[in-house]
């Protein structure tokens, strides 16, 4: 039997993780669709965005899943439209962050995802050696991770030529206090899990 | 076997609505203990710390204040008066030493006979556990009112 | 002409891929004698990477940066890149609204947060001085642009708090205020795709061809933004853009900085417009009104 | 010296069968004050009142405690035999044995016990209790009904149709309000002005109604029956009982080019102007901000070519003070500005318009004789999308709250719109259909079934011009959210009822509460719908809450009857259950000391300042006064006054302390 808007108190359902943790309520959407219809991104999503909150909303792991396995919650570019226009004021780019998040945390991303999990990954990575963007380190370390190499070839000499990728890393942030920051924001993150 | 300590309770109840929960109670024939005694008041607004206190220096052992829920107060805003006030009253009662425990806030409608018998039962379970209510009985005797 | 002082936080892309912007508005704040203060060893603000991996980075990273703004005594601080002033602004606001990532904050960064300095785009940062930019026009910038606002500098308003959210103004006001012309149109706040520049350009390309084509349809010759994404995505993008399209484009993408330098008279070599994939030339105008047929 | 008499009921066994009522009689005739008591079957049938009355005479009673049921039950009919024993009623008094005894307790000693002390508690009470009289109060028998749509006249026909004169102040030109701009009204698909129009006239006609056009309510003093209203007729610059309402001037008036409020700007008027045709009354009002007389001093081409020589550019406003005994509120609502939806162009596209703008174009008489033309550059639109809940239900434009009206009108316009474009094709987005009224949902149906109207439903998130079109870019939540994009011709929002603008401030001048929305606030939202918390102030129509016609008219003869009900009595009476103020000889005057915690308290702006002054009229002390008026008897002011100098009559505080020294 499915069991459609029960969760068993033992796990608690992501929407109420996310009315906790991410102060975001899921029960305020009532699927008016206006995020979805004015969202760049909808074309390129598998599951709508309002209606991610809906399989949210029915509190059951079934449908949980189905959200955190979306290739939606990756191709959600965080433009904030659809914040902006809500008439219940649901944040629904907070939701798609903590959704990612959880899908992460949970290895169940959307292979479908790879190259934008590589991306963010590969920038985060670059941000906490340097304390700053290395781009082409960036760049190299995504086109690594992904085997996406010969993609960008056709832009990338013209933007060396004009000056627009450096080879070398910049100087001057405090490498050693965002390492720091990196690292306490991993163990804050643990501590409040438990 | 010892005779069993029997309280007495005072409340202070609202024309409008608990007194006519109570009224409802009666026609539902739902029983109640015997130990309250009802002083009818046009609105809980009207009550005021003197009347709590004299309740407790003519040997009450507990009080029950009732009056409509929020919102349905016959006086509009009258039980709201009457809440504000109810926090300056838990202090003063407080500072003149009066337990705390053996005072009663509680909102019955008209519609909730079951209610107030619930609300008297509970009260009086609680001001017998506690005995009677000999300190103010003596300050009292003292002349504190 | 008193120097206005303001807190200076140029993001990674300013130091990268968008030298053109950094070059112009350095001159532009010459000119304008505006100082603008570098935040000592600022690190990045984790930009949509950090607010889509990890909440906690993408707000402790920015309000590590107002907090040594601050601690530099900077009580204003300028992101000109739209992302970074996005995140710098959103940060600020939650820690204002959210009692709970303010104590986490805080344990990450091991201070106290109290009142944090204000945030500013380029065009609010601009529209402060803009009564001295007119007086200093040397050359007219007599184009028809479409300024371009993209989405993370007016949204969502409750953060920015910024111009009118589906409809702002500002810029074409500082367009208007060296002369040019600036068209009325419909995709001044829709998102080009912003951080898939990489990742899925074909994104990048679709939502890119939208913007561009209702520009083209109404006569813009150029598009002005305030964004380094917006740039690359519209300029560095424009082989996947013009694929989508019928008619293909080739009208230049400026930065607002170089538009004003231009009118200023500021050498083109300063303002970085070298740099550009899409050659920034205009066509050349008739002198007199086109004979009517 | 007190001779008190106590009469305890058996009530059958309801009482006698738990509660030992003859231990009760013997208790009580030991109480202080007691010089009679007795028990009998049935206090309340003819032979017990019959004794009690009796007892009265014989015993030279002066006070009455009868031991039976609830108060609330039979304490008219203790009082009023009372009173016919020839006492006070006031000092008769009931201790309630029934339903807080024997009702609820076992049959004991301590039930008994019970019954004794609450016996004793009314005992000591009625010692205390002073005659008191009903308190009489004087009733103007003339309504001032605020507000001329609908609502209004509806409400100021049926007061006057039953006998009573009726002020009826309207603020803007002519009577009418919304009603009178609609084209055809749902669910039946009349013609509006065709059922207006003839009210309108009976207003006008009505020899018991004034009508205050143009005018404004100023001030309202006083209480309920006892009210003045001040009222300023701002200045039409003619004089009415000249003009005969020919239209000259409008016609020569040089200015022209005003947008006309009544086709909500789908036309021009000139600065001389009659709102509408049917205006009642049909007389012209200059427009001082558009007159070129008033701007440049020259002009005057009105005056020059009036035939009956109406004008007049000195006129000033004038106040006029009237009693009035009750108060209609029926001022109506507004639609949110177009300009509030900065996803939909912030207004500035012409073809994207709200509903009562879509009413004039559909209507007969309106700026296209009916004809559907769209407003950019006339054309007949093709594709019309109707945009349900425009405003209403959303948080982020602060009306979370759902309009009412506006899915009747949108299938209403719709299915208009099919009617008039053969071809065409009308879509409504809508979130929900909320059609519950007699014939609603038939008619919903009817839009879709019969007339090919399409539904989707999802919020449309945003409209831009294109090529000379709107794109309307909406989802189909029905289809899994999909996204939809209409390029249509005209876009109708139907924008969200909201107050109107001077609500708050109308709703101070008059004592009345509202709601966060800032509607007027009705007594009960169940049982007391027409009436506001201020007694002798009523309500009707839109400017409660969203409404349509029938509710609204419903409402108003609701009203209406209120107000008849009011003055079909010769005087108010009110039970004397109200506080006062003390008042001692000179040089004291009162115990009060002017704090006015009491007048803060009140929540019916019951208690007044008064200036105690000597005879050269100089002050000497200021304190409180309570108006028997507007006191209802809560008893807050007295709990709240620390020299208790106020106290409560039939609840003072003697009394209540009296009833708890007995504990
Ligand atoms: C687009 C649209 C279509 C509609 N179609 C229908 C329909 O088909 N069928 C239907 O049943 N209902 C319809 N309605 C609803 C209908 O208009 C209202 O139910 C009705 O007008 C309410 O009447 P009212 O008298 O309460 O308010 P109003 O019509 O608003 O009248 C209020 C009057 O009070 C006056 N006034 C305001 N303030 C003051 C003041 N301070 N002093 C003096 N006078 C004041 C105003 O000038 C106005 O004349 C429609 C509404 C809209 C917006
Ligand atoms: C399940 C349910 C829940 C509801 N909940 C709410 C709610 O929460 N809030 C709300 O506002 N409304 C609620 N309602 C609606 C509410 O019950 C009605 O609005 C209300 O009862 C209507 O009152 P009435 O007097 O018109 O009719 P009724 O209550 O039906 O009274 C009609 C009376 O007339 C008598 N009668 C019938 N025929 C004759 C005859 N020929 N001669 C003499 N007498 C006759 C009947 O015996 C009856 O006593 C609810 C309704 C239902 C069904
Ligand atoms: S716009 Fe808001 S309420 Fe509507 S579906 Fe999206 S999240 Fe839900
Ligand atoms: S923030 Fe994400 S979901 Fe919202 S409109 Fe932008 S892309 Fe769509
Ligand atoms: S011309 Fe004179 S009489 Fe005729 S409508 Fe005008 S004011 Fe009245
Ligand atoms: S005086 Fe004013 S109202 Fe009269 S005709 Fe001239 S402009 Fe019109
Ligand atoms: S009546 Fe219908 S259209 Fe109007 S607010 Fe309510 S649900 Fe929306
Ligand atoms: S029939 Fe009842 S449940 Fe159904 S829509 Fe109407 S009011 Fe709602
Ligand atoms: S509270 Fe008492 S003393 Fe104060 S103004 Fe009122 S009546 Fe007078
Ligand atoms: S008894 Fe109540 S209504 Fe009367 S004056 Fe006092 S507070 Fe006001």
């Amino acid at each position: 039997m499915s069991s459609h808007h029960e969760s068993s108190s033992a796990h608690p359902s992501l929407a109420a993780r996310l009315e906790k943790e991410g102060e975001v309520s899921v029960a305020d959407c009532y699927q008016c669709g206006k995020c979805t219809a004015g969202c760049p991104a909808a074309e390129e999503m598998d599951v709508a965005p309002s209606q991610v909150l809906r399989l949210l909303q029915t509190e059951t792991p079934k449908h949980e899943d189905r959200a955190l396995k979306s290739l939606s919650i990756w191709m959600c570019i965080g433009c904030e439209t659809c914040v902006t226009r809500c008439p219940q004021e649901v944040d629904l780019p907070r939701a798609m962050d903590f959704l990612r998040q959880e899908a992460l945390a949970r290895n169940v991303a959307n292979q479908d995802a790879d190259d934008v999990v590589a991306f963010h990954k590969a920038f985060l990575n670059s941000v906490e050696r340097a304390g700053r963007l290395f781009e082409l380190g960036m760049v190299g370390e995504y086109k690594l991770r992904t085997g996406h190499f010969f993609k960008d070839m056709g832009i990338a000499p013209t933007m060396f030529f004009k000056g627009k990728l450096g080879l070398f890393p910049h100087g001057g942030a405090n490498k050693r206090e965002v390492a720091d920051i990196f690292a306490r924001a991993r163990a804050v993150k643990k501590e409040s899990k438990v | 076997m010892a005779e069993q300590f029997e309280p007495k309770i005072t409340a202070f109840v609202c024309n409008w609505c608990t007194y006519a929960g109570a009224d409802l109670t009666g026609t539902s024939r739902i029983k109640y203990q015997s130990n309250v005694r009802v002083i009818r008041l046009p609105c809980t607004g009207r009550i005021d710390f003197m009347m709590v206190l004299t309740a407790f220096s003519r040997g009450s052992d507990g009080v029950i204040i009732s009056g409509c829920h929020p919102n349905d107060c016959h006086y509009t805003s009258g039980n709201y008066h009457a809440r504000r006030r109810w926090m300056v009253f838990r202090d003063l009662l407080d500072f003149v030493g009066i337990d705390l425990r053996r005072v009663t806030f509680s909102w019955v409608s008209a519609a909730e006979g079951a209610k107030w018998a619930e609300l008297v039962n509970e009260a009086t379970n609680n001001v017998r556990a506690l005995g009677p209510y000999k300190e103010i009985q003596q300050l009292a005797a003292a002349g504190i009112d | 002409m008193t120097d206005v002082r303001v807190g200076y936080y140029p993001g990674c892309s300013l130091q990268g891929s968008s030298r053109d912007f950094a070059e112009s508005l350095h001159a532009v704040a010459k000119a304008l004698s505006i100082d603008l203060v570098e935040i000592p060893e600022w690190n990045c603000c984790g930009a949509s990477s950090g607010h889509m991996l990890d909440h906690l980075l993408s707000v402790a990273l920015p309000v590590n940066v107002l907090l040594k703004a601050k601690k530099a005594g900077l009580p204003q601080v300028m992101a000109p890149c739209a992302a970074c002033y996005n995140r710098l602004a959103t940060a600020s606001h939650e820690i204002a609204t959210s009692p709970a990532t303010k104590a986490q904050v805080e344990s990450v960064l091991q201070t106290s947060i109290d009142k944090l300095p204000r945030v500013l785009n380029v065009i609010e940062l601009l529209a402060q001085v803009s009564e001295r930019i007119a007086p200093k026009v040397t050359k007219k910038f007599e184009q028809t642009v479409a300024c371009y606002y993209g989405c993370l500098l007016v949204r969502p308003a409750k953060v920015t708090g910024f111009d009118r959210t589906e409809d702002p103004v500002e810029m074409d006001k500082l367009v208007a205020a060296v002369g040019g012309k600036t068209i009325d149109w419909n995709f001044k706040t829709e998102c080009c795709g912003a951080s898939f520049s990489i990742s899925r350009s074909s994104v990048v390309g679709r939502l890119g061809a939208r913007i561009m084509q209702d520009a083209v349809k109404r006569q813009a010759e150029a598009i002005v933004v305030a964004c380094p994404m917006c740039h690359s995505n519209l300029d560095l993008r424009r082989g996947e853009i013009n694929q989508q399209l019928e008619h293909k484009t080739d009208i230049p993408v400026l930065f607002i900085t170089q538009v004003i330098g231009l009118a200023l008279g500021l050498p083109k070599k300063k303002l970085g417009l070298g740099r550009h994939f899409v050659p920034v030339k205009f066509p050349p105008r008739p002198l007199a009104p086109p004979a009517v047929q | 010296m007190s001779r008190i008499g106590v009469f305890i009921c058996h009530c059958g066994e309801n009482i006698a069968g738990t509660v030992d009522v003859a231990a009760v009689t013997k208790a009580a005739l030991d109480m202080p004050g007691v010089v009679h008591a007795v028990d009998y079957k049935y206090m309340c049938s003819d032979p017990g009142q019959t004794m009690l009355k009796d007892a009265i005479v014989e015993k030279k009673l002066d006070g009455v405690v009868v031991a039976a049921c609830s108060p609330r039950m039979h304490e008219p009919t203790f009082r009023r035999t009372a009173e016919e024993g020839g006492i006070n009623p006031y000092q008769c008094e009931m201790a309630n044995i029934r339903e807080h005894c024997s009702w609820v307790h076992e049959k004991g000693a301590a039930t008994t016990a019970k019954a004794i002390d609450l016996v004793r508690f009314q005992v000591e009470k009625v010692k205390r209790d002073h005659p008191l009289v009903p308190i009489r109060v004087p009733i103007t028998k003339k309504a001032l009904v605020l507000g001329g749509g609908i609502a209004g006249i509806q409400a100021a026909l049926d007061i006057a149709n039953a006998g009573s004169p009726v002020l009826l102040v309207e603020k803007s030109p002519s009577i009418g309000g919304h009603m009178s701009q609609l084209s055809e009204t749902f669910p039946t698909l009349d013609c509006s002005q065709c059922i207006l129009t003839p009210r309108m006239v009976e207003v006008a006609r009505h020899p018991l109604i004034t009508l205050y056009t143009y005018s404004e309510l100023e001030k309202l003093d006083g209480f309920i029956g006892n009210f003045k209203a001040t009222i300023r007729k701002k200045a039409r610059k003619i004089d009415e009982k000249l003009c005969n309402g020919c239209g000259v001037c409008q016609q020569k008036c040089p200015v022209k080019k005003i947008p006309d409020e009544f086709n909500e700007g789908l036309s021009n008027r000139a600065a001389i102007y009659v709102p509408f045709p049917q205006a009642v009354p049909n007389k012209p009002v200059i427009d001082l901000a558009n007159c070129t007389y008033y701007k440049t001093g020259k002009c005057k081409a009105c005056e020059k070519l009036c035939p009956t020589k109406a004008i007049r550019f000195d006129q000033e406003d004038q106040i006029e003070v009237h009693d009035v005994g009750a108060v209609v509120l029926a001022t109506g609502f507004k639609t949110m500005p177009v300009n509030n939806f900065s996803e939909y162009g912030y207004g500035k596209y012409k073809d994207v318009i709200d509903g009562m703008k879509f009413e004039r174009l559909a209507s007969a008489s309106g700026p296209t004789g009916g004809a559907m033309k769209r407003p950019s550059d006339g054309k007949t639109p093709q594709h019309v999308v109707f945009i349900a809940c425009a405003g209403s239900r959303d948080r982020l434009k602060g009306v979370p709250y759902c309009s009412k009206i506006c899915c009747m009108y949108t299938a209403k316009h719709a299915m208009l719109y099919q009617h008039k474009v053969h071809g065409g094709q009308a879509t409504v987005f809508y979130m929900d259909v909320r059609a519950a009224g007699k014939n609603y949902d038939e008619f919903v149906r009817r839009a879709v079934e019969e007339d090919g109207v399409k539904y989707v439903r999802g919020r449309v998130s945003r409209v831009y011009e294109d090529d000379g079109q709107l794109v309307v870019k909406g989802v189909d939540t029905l289809l899994g959210a999909e996204p939809v994009e209409i390029r249509a011709d005209m876009v109708v929002l139907a924008t969200a009822v909201q107050a109107q603008n001077d609500a708050e401030e109308l709703a101070q001048t008059l004592h009345v509460a509202y709601d966060p929305y800032k509607f007027f606030a009705e007594a009960h939202p169940k049982l007391r719908p027409v009436e506001t918390n201020t007694a002798g102030i009523f309500l009707a129509g839109a400017c409660q809450a969203p409404r349509d016609i029938p509710e609204t008219v419903a409402q108003a003869s609701g009203a209406a009857v209120k107000v008849a009900g009011l003055f079909s009595q010769p005087e108010l009476t009110r039970e004397p259950i109200i506080a006062v103020v003390d008042r001692q000889p000179p040089p004291v005057f009162s115990h009060c000391v002017g704090c006015f915690l009491c007048k803060a308290a009140c929540p019916y702006q019951a208690i007044e300042e008064e200036q105690i002054k000597n005879r050269n009229g100089d002050v000497l002390k200021v304190v409180a006064r309570v108006n028997p008026g507007l006191c209802q008897g809560c008893g807050t002011c007295v709990s709240t006054c620390r020299t208790k100098a106020i106290d409560l009559q039939g609840f003072s505080n003697e009394q209540v302390f009296a009833e708890l020294m007995s504990i």
